[in-house]
């Protein structure tokens, strides 16, 4: 059964210095709350886990909370580079940076790989790229022993925690997602222990198209963060905030105005511009 | 039809549209976003109305009415036939060879189609860290045919790629077939001064279309490696009307409020 | 585009003599019409790929339509045995059927690496069991590139022919399916052609709690059939005949009765009883 | 808490009362049709409300009404907290680690706790043909721990397997973890004339405890190894009226029309 927690309660308890930590969302419930809250409890030598860090990792990373990063697509989408990922990787500002990278179906074959409980996922990928000198821990052929034909495997990802933001739970703990469903389901299940943040609590998870449920009892804890994806979007609640991430361009294209951001936005309160 | 817009069409108007044109109606098409979600939606709402849409965040078959900013914009999942989890997008649907047609960018490619996407400079220490992968390399690997669009300059047109990100030809002809690839790999690279396809034999991009206004010198003087030109050029017809009315409308509703 | 025929131009298009075909549908949504159809057009020499054969394999095995059976649960729900499968197995009759058996867990990673275009699934399974003694071709060991591991890799399975009931599709041939899921989509997915029944076409698909759609574009076929899943049941449209199930183990015990059934309902009709 | 119902307890109510009561609340049980569903829906009706139950045609926190007669009755799905996949209850659900308890019947057992569900007789020319795996075998390997519901017979408990279908103990102590298996295995094996448990050491079953009005040596006649003993043997608690109440309500559903 999941435990009802406060954000900061579920932060301190599950999320810890040198965890593997996972917050996902392909652009939908992005967890920008739970990513705020770890950066005021000041985690340090994460390993942070995401096909697409996007601006929540941009901000733990600019603020010092990583020393890996394992991701497939480090942008600002449909805008531009993340500055605060290319400052550590190309300035080791504020910290060194060491980088795990995939394809998105690299890292999906992963996460499915790790929520099956198999030490490996299966795909046809990676073949010819470059991707492949600086994976070898990660991507290895892998001949099928009917076939003989090679395809490529891939190594299983099983984050000390996974955290995800959803639209709702019921006072049980049972969540309900709905509208793009990304890998919040896998990277749940992959994880040792995971945090689901949502918009409301409610009494009921009324069936709705589209909508998945995680039972209580395969979930770590639930804590309630409206607005917890912001700027990323809830479908059903709120919408993506396109200006947010236009301006994130500017103000993280600057170690002093990002972190007079951060400052203001982040470490001094709950909540996000 | 020439028009009097015409002159004031841009140069990425121009690709856009000319990647517009290269999609025929009932496509199947996997969809990068940005570049190629315009060009693709643009074909979607002028001479292919039945070409489906896929995102790599798994929606399947959207009619976004706006222009999504991100690749898993909210107005994709509610305008779409169905929306499916990450892991089976790329493992049903792409790997799964149901993808006619993939649309993808890139920062550089080589004269065998090759692409990056990942780093400019040495791996270790670059000089400009990009996005990297994403969906590239098994797009690139795993549709049937593969539309490119990019910019061409001395930048991005290399005679060598700082990291091979995804595969267009390889090395030599017949490395698709050898890395096991079932697609046919770009069949189509189109860029702000015109059209490159793959000679027949030899695979290596060649300019087969010219954008109006463009000469040959400057397309070769905006490529890293001497430019193959074909002897059957041809120029491209400028946007008409109706093309560049609905690519102007298609792009104010990425400004617009929601 | 799906093509939208009648029920018997879509088999005699679709099924030939000597084909895999897989008719599925996990308790739900067994397509009993379309498996009549292929007893009336008298298909031989099949190949039956089914995870749960059901009735609708216990007539077409009893009907002489196959020679070798895919499955791995071959009896009467909550009742017993199939007789008719048992009379093939033990007595060759009305011809012989060669076996080959699976657990559900290795099915199902069958049905998976199909719909995947992959050429084996892995999962934990069938170590330490006899099935593996009469898997030679299908089921293997396999060993994780990067932990070491042993675990099991089983071939996929690419049906010439899939074949399953749903509720409805519009007039595009776009498929929904709610309820129990089953292997619907992946059998579709994972088979070189395949044939939807449904209940009834109709104007739109709107949506529904639990719903999945397949695309009329990985469609090979769509026919209606009203009641096509009858005994057993289309959620939203009838319930399963527990009745029926019941009756058939002494409708089927005996030859003679088995003929006569199939002669009264099926071979002379295109209903079911 | 005997009664006047008890002298017409027959032998399958006696297992399947004996079985619930094996539940404990708050566990996630992974549940075949027949005598196990009945007995897991059993327990969430009486000291086990809180007893999730996992159907393997994806149904997962079913709360039927009515007993299903399939494993995949309408039922099942229209009171479930989720339906999923097939391919993903198995994968994600059960392989995931996510099992507490698999509740499983089989045809035959041997003294290590090993079932056989797939053929009586010579595999090529079985005497009898069953129905086969199913779920079974990844349920006995997956699931934390492993109920098992039989007969007992000198024909279902036998020195030597015609099959063997699903890993109990294996052939000896550590074979479980020898071949990778997460789950303890079968914890408890209710027939109708009594309990039996592994012994710590040797994982022999071994009889633990007795039903009312069976006697030992009929328990041992009707065993075809030499029966263990505990020497701590016990007996079977008679059904309340409650739960006998509660179950023939139960299997009444089974025969109403819907």
């Amino acid at each position: 059964m999941a435990e009802l927690l406060a954000l900061d309660e579920a932060v301190a308890e599950l999320v810890h210095d040198g965890d593997s930590v996972a917050l996902e969302g392909f652009t939908h419930l992005i967890p920008f709350a739970a990513g705020h809250e770890i950066v005021r409890q000041r985690r340090r030598d994460l390993t942070l886990i995401r096909m697409t860090p996007d601006l929540i990792y941009d901000q733990m990373i600019g603020a010092g909370c990583a020393s890996k990063l394992i991701f497939s697509w480090g942008g600002n989408p449909g805008v531009g580079s993340l500055h605060r990922l290319r400052d550590a990787v190309e300035h080791d500002w504020p910290v060194p940076l060491e980088l795990e990278e995939h394809s998105h179906a690299g890292m999906a074959a992963r996460y499915a790989a790790g929520a099956s409980n198999l030490p490996f996922g299966t795909l046809r990928g990676y073949v010819g790229t470059e991707l492949l000198e600086h994976s070898e821990e990660t991507v290895a052929a892998i001949d099928c022993p009917f076939t003989g034909e090679t395809v490529t495997a891939v190594r299983a990802l099983r984050p000390d925690v996974g955290i995800v933001h959803a639209q709702r739970a019921d006072r049980e703990g049972n969540v309900q997602i709905w509208g793009i469903v990304g890998v919040q389901k896998e990277i749940v299940l992959a994880s040792k222990r995971s945090v689901v943040t949502v918009e409301e609590v409610v009494d009921e998870l009324e069936p709705r198209p589209g909508a998945i449920v995680l039972p209580t009892w395969a979930v770590g804890a639930v804590a309630e963060a409206p607005r917890g994806a912001q700027p990323s979007y809830a479908h059903g609640y709120y919408d993506r905030d396109n200006g947010f991430y236009q301006r994130w361009d500017e103000i993280s294209r600057d170690r002093d105005s990002f972190q007079e951001w951060m400052a203001e936005h982040v470490l001094t309160s709950a909540g996000v511009a | 039809m020439s028009t009097d817009m015409e002159t004031a069409v841009s140069a990425d108007e121009m690709m856009t549209v000319v990647a517009a044109r290269a999609l025929t109606d009932e496509t199947v098409c996997f969809v990068g976003i940005g570049l190629p979600s315009t060009a693709a939606n643009l074909a979607r709402l002028t001479h292919a109305p039945r070409t489906v849409l896929l995102y790599e965040s798994g929606t399947i078959g959207s009619k976004p009415a706006r222009l999504p900013l991100s690749i898993g914009d909210g107005e994709l999942a509610e305008t779409a036939d169905a929306v499916v989890p990450v892991p089976e997008i790329f493992a049903y649907w792409l790997q799964g060879g149901r993808i006619d047609v993939g649309f993808l960018g890139a920062a550089q490619i080589d004269r065998l189609g090759n692409l990056n996407s990942t780093v400019i400079g040495d791996y270790h220490r670059p000089k400009v860290r990009l996005p990297g992968a994403g969906g590239a390399p098994e797009i690139a690997a795993m549709a049937g045919e593969v539309i490119v669009i990019i910019r061409q300059s001395p930048r991005s047109f290399v005679d060598r790629l700082d990291f091979l990100t995804s595969v267009g030809y390889g090395v030599a002809p017949g490395d698709r077939e050898r890395l096991g690839m079932p697609g046919r790999g770009p069949t189509i690279v189109i860029t702000d001064l015109g059209v490159l396809r793959p000679d027949p034999e030899t695979r290596e991009l060649t300019l087969t279309q010219i954008h109006p206004g463009v000469s040959v010198d400057s397309a070769r003087e905006r490529t890293g490696w001497p430019l193959r030109v074909s002897e059957d050029l041809v120029e491209t017809e400028p946007p008409t009307d109706d093309e560049l009315r609905e690519l102007r409308r298609l792009r104010a509703t990425l400004e617009a409020p929601a």
